[in-house]
């Protein structure tokens, strides 16, 4: 068994090595790339354009009005995967609510890292908590200034929301949301089938026209609102629905990746009732 | 052209993470190794869309030229999906991971084998 | 020269893999891989895929590392 | 309303399981009710569109965002930018069978598995496995595809580890999550190297630009190998027993239809890419025909031996894979030979392994689910320790006895139809094949004979008899039906939908 692995591995490696050395050398991508700028007439402009990504960067822009040609892809051209992806986490969440069902009905708690309800925890430091606190406000708003302006810089509902997740993650080392975890749970789990539901509720906005439709890219004020080809500043309020989706992406994310988070915290410090030892 | 440096890590880190899917014993670390070939899998797709003394796909901070080159956008789409997939499978497999410990109390997959049960 | 940083962080990413498959304490592999995921951002960002590296900063090299303490604390610390 | 069913089949259960959270808060029947709506609804929308497409020779094809979704290419491009979905016969033929299939195992499951609130998280799950399985069906992007094996194999795997109470089934859903982890990032890596190429991602469109290089060939078999080990054919079929036998039974046979439709994908994929060149497709159908006959006996030969009833049924589901890998195969063997040998028989053994498909799904599903009154019954799976139950329960007997004779290929039902066919095909393309497809088959009723022997016969155990809830006799009995009917009637299902099917995918 383990000489036929090895038979295996050998084997792969040899493929990708033959593949890596008839691929195109790092750094001279497919297509021609170019993004030609000062072009006075703003429609769609297919000269030379051989490959998807050229399209993607020559006519992003005009088409979707958002600067991030990422997040264009990421929510309107392929806007169909996000919403699995969205869905993947959601799976996940659940799941992991099912598997560890039997712990979180669970009302005794063994771990000292989650204090009995009620009671403070006993390695509590004002420092730590204070000092977390502080950090948890500039993370969570550095991730909300990702998720809003996704369209404009780098960032989008993926990037910010797991950012802000991140700072989850500081409360649960502070004891500052671990009393209350019950309570948070329930609120965590509303708002990320809300930011899902507004997901997929913006799919069905346009079924009209077609799922997913940028429907308000094509309006010419407000989210449609036109912008300048090649190099701007960019406005907070355009690029359609781009910013909507991602503002219910950041949602979903944001809440379930906390969720998983929590969860797991919650589960290692309760008995479990139901055990089998 | 001599970036192929990016490639050869790919492979690397892709022989090291089946490598240790294979071998490695202990649940926990199967799913680390399986996090490191995912990481290449990651890397392999940037590398792909990466070109030469271009910019990133963004308009904002773009220089004011009249032609400019950027990187292909849609690796780094995907990429992304790609990582918060990853993180969700890594997330249940370390759940279940968790209860196979709790049944069983161990996490190596010697002692795990072989146990026929009619429950 | 772009070459040069190529090369150093993909020696430091390999570094880093073997090591977090090496240790046999877990905690210290997931360190590891913590600092791994680190890199890995930064050559994200060098490849001109700042989405991305925000991304992985944010779910690779923090989420993940936390979501592995947790189930280290609940389950044994050594690999056997 | 037509021209977005194919969007619609993956966007209702979506919906429907984001609300059931929120809706099973409130009442449990209301979620419950919630589910089967969009199953229902599924299920109508397929058969609404059935005869468009199987009458009229239409292909739905729908752009997921496009101002105009039925274009393929939008602004005189040469090439599609967006997600592409569509639906042909082929597709179509497994959509029909997945959501008649899956309204079926769900009735079974609301009254099989006991009522708490944990079911809440079942039924969420339950519906994203029917969104994921929807989303490969009508997928003509190679990444969306990936993304919805991941929602396919995630749900899947948690359903498994469904009874973490008990001791095994956390770690056959861990193998479960492994061996589809490693397949599916695999899969990413062949799609890569075909988007390294080609700069695209729709199937259509790398089939008319595939060129068949040697990179293309890796491409072709990394994306193959993974959808094989997802199917369970047999060097990678380790994962089978132990995620059939310790999932709840609704969940064995939901598994078993995921699996069925990574083997949609499986042959989508290497009659998409093999076809256009007759070097690359020769070499994959003698891969498929090697699968097939391994998968074929080495499943038979475990399942004899086994002791444990699931572990039993999930060797043969191994074994039963071989046979449409088979007919496939030799098909994809000769399609391009430039001979008569394609219409001669090679046509026929592919419309046989797409029946297989069907049969296959309709008394492997039954099976999971009588063995789960079975288990529930004598609370154990040893086969040693059951006896006596025609004495108490005749209904569960008689349709155990159809699902058993219809997988070992006797005449009055549906097993017969399609291994006949394959048998009457191979033996045109080599005698050998079809003798080795005899005997597994003959194994495969000592086998059954096995079990119809120790758990139905002998002296009725001193237990009470346990009577079996309504919609679960129901259940089991609509697929015995189904089971009859393809049986005495095969020409119907044939003409009207495998025909089309089979030729859809050699032409389109």
């Amino acid at each position: 068994m383990r000489l036929l692995s090895v038979v295996a591995i050998v084997i792969l490696f040899g493929f990708l090595f033959v593949g890596i050395l008839h691929l195109h050398p790092v750094g001279e991508a497919l297509g021609n790339s170019e993004v030609l700028q000062g072009r006075p007439e703003l429609g769609i402009d297919i000269n030379g354009v051989s490959t998807m990504d050229d399209y993607f960067l020559r006519n992003g822009q005009i088409e979707t009005k958002s600067n991030n040609i990422v997040a264009s892809v990421v929510f309107d051209y392929r806007g169909f995967d996000t919403l699995g992806e969205a869905t993947v986490l959601f799976i996940v969440v659940s799941s992991i609510s099912m598997l560890f069902f039997t712990f979180l009905k669970s009302k005794s708690i063994v771990s000292a890292g989650v204090p009995p309800a009620g009671q403070f925890p006993k390695i509590e430091s004002r420092v730590i908590t204070f000092g977390s606190f502080i950090m948890y406000i500039m993370i969570l708003s550095f991730g909300v200034y990702l998720v809003v302006h996704g369209h404009i810089s780098p960032g989008g509902g993926f990037q910010g929301g797991s950012v802000m997740a991140s700072a989850t993650a500081l409360l649960l080392i502070s004891f500052l949301i671990t009393r209350h975890m019950q309570r948070t749970r329930k609120i965590f789990s509303f708002f990320e089938s809300l930011g899902l539901t507004i997901f997929i509720g913006l799919g069905f906005a346009g079924i009209t026209i077609s799922f997913l439709y940028n429907f308000l890219a094509h309006t010419s004020t407000g989210f449609g609102r036109i912008i300048a080809f090649g190099p701007n500043q960019g406005y907070l309020i355009s690029a359609g629905i781009l910013p909507l989706l991602s503002l219910a992406v950041g949602i979903e994310v944001f809440f379930g990746l906390s969720l998983i988070v929590v969860t797991l915290f919650h589960v290692s410090g309760v008995k479990d009732t139901n055990s089998l030892r | 052209m001599s970036a192929i440096v990016l490639y050869v890590t790919f492979i690397l880190l892709l022989t090291i993470g089946i490598i240790a899917l294979l071998f490695k014993r202990n649940l926990i670390k199967i799913v680390l190794a399986f996090n490191i070939l995912d990481s290449g899998i990651n890397l392999f797709f940037i590398a792909l869309g990466y070109r030469e003394n271009a910019m990133a796909p963004i308009f904002t901070p773009a220089p004011l030229d009249s032609v400019i080159t950027m990187v292909l956008p849609t690796p780094q789409a995907l990429i992304l999906t790609n990582i918060v997939i990853g993180f969700a499978t890594t997330a249940l497999m370390l759940g279940v991971s968790v209860l196979t410990y709790r049944n069983n109390n161990t996490l190596d997959t010697r002692k795990l084998r072989g146990v026929e049960e009619y429950d | 020269m772009m070459y040069y940083f190529f090369l150093v962080i993909s020696i430091a990413l390999v570094i880093t893999a073997l090591l977090s498959i090496y240790f046999r304490d877990l905690l210290a592999a997931i360190v590891s891989y913590s600092v791994f995921s680190l890199v890995l951002t930064v050559l994200y960002f060098l490849l001109d895929a700042p989405d991305v590296a925000i991304a992985e900063a944010g779910i690779g090299a923090a989420l993940t590392t936390c979501i592995f303490v947790i189930a280290i604390r609940m389950t044994r610390r050594r690999e056997e | 309303m037509i021209k977005h069913v194919p969007v619609l089949l993956v966007a209702i259960p979506l919906l429907a399981a984001f609300m059931i959270p929120m809706i099973g808060m409130v009442n449990r029947t209301a979620r419950t009710v919630v589910g089967v709506i969009a199953l229902v609804m599924i299920l109508a929308a397929s058969y609404y569109i059935a005869g468009d497409i199987l009458v009229h020779g239409r292909i739905l094809y729908y752009m997921v965002g496009s101002s105009n979704p039925e274009m393929l290419t939008e602004h005189g491009l040469t090439f599609p930018i967006r997600i592409g979905l569509k639906i042909d016969p082929f597709s179509l033929f497994f959509i029909i069978m997945t959501t008649t299939l899956v309204l079926i195992f769900y009735v079974f499951s609301t009254q099989y598995i006991e009522e708490n609130e944990r079911k809440n998280y079942f039924t969420v799950l339950f519906i994203t496995m029917v969104a994921g399985m929807m989303g490969l069906l009508v997928a003509n992007d190679l990444f969306t595809f990936f993304v919805f094996l991941e929602i396919l194999s995630i749900s899947s795997a948690a359903l498994v580890a469904f009874r973490t109470e008990r001791k095994h089934p956390p770690y056959a859903g861990y193998k479960y999550m492994f061996v589809s982890a490693v397949a599916t990032s695999f899969f990413l890596l062949g799609v890569a190297f075909l988007y390294a190429q080609y700069g695209s991602f729709n199937i259509d469109y790398l089939k008319e630009a595939i060129r068949g290089t040697l990179l293309d060939k890796i491409a072709i078999v990394l994306l193959i190998i993974p959808l094989a080990m997802k199917s369970g054919v047999v060097p990678m079929h380790m994962w089978i027993p132990d995620t059939y036998s310790e999932a709840p039974a609704p969940i064995s046979a939901m598994v078993k239809l995921g699996s069925l439709i990574c083997l949609y994908g499986l042959f989508r994929i290497s009659f998409s890419f093999g076809m256009s060149h007759a070097h690359v497709s020769y070499p994959l159908g003698v891969l498929f025909i090697v699968f097939g006959i391994l998968s074929m006996f080495v499943g038979v030969t475990q399942a004899l031996v086994q002791k444990d009833v699931k572990r039993l049924m999930a060797f043969h589901a191994v074994s039963q894979v071989g046979y449409m890998l088979l007919g496939m195969g030799v098909g994809l063997t000769v399609v391009k030979s430039g001979d008569a040998s394609f219409a001669l028989f090679g046509k026929v053994a592919m419309i046989g392994g797409l029946l297989h498909v069907v049969n296959n799904a309709l008394y492997k599903g039954l099976l999971f689910l009588t063995s789960g009154v079975m288990v529930r019954h004598f609370k154990t799976r040893n086969l040693d320790a059951m006896h006596g139950l025609a004495h108490y329960d005749v209904f569960t007997t008689v349709v155990f006895m159809i699902a058993a004779l219809a997988i070992s290929g006797i005449p009055p039902f549906n097993g017969f139809v399609s291994k006949i066919i394959i048998y009457e095909s191979v033996f045109q393309y080599n005698p050998v094949l079809t003798l080795i497809a005899i005997f597994v088959s003959i194994l495969t009723l000592a086998s059954f004979m096995k079990v119809f022997y120790s758990a139905f016969l002998g002296m009725p155990s001193s237990r009470r008899p346990m009577e079996q809830p309504v919609l679960v006799k129901c259940s089991m009995f609509v697929l015995a039906v189904f089971i009859v009917v393809i049986g005495i009637y095969p020409q119907g299902i044939l003409k009207a939908i495998i025909e089309p099917a089979v030729n859809a995918l050699i032409n389109f």
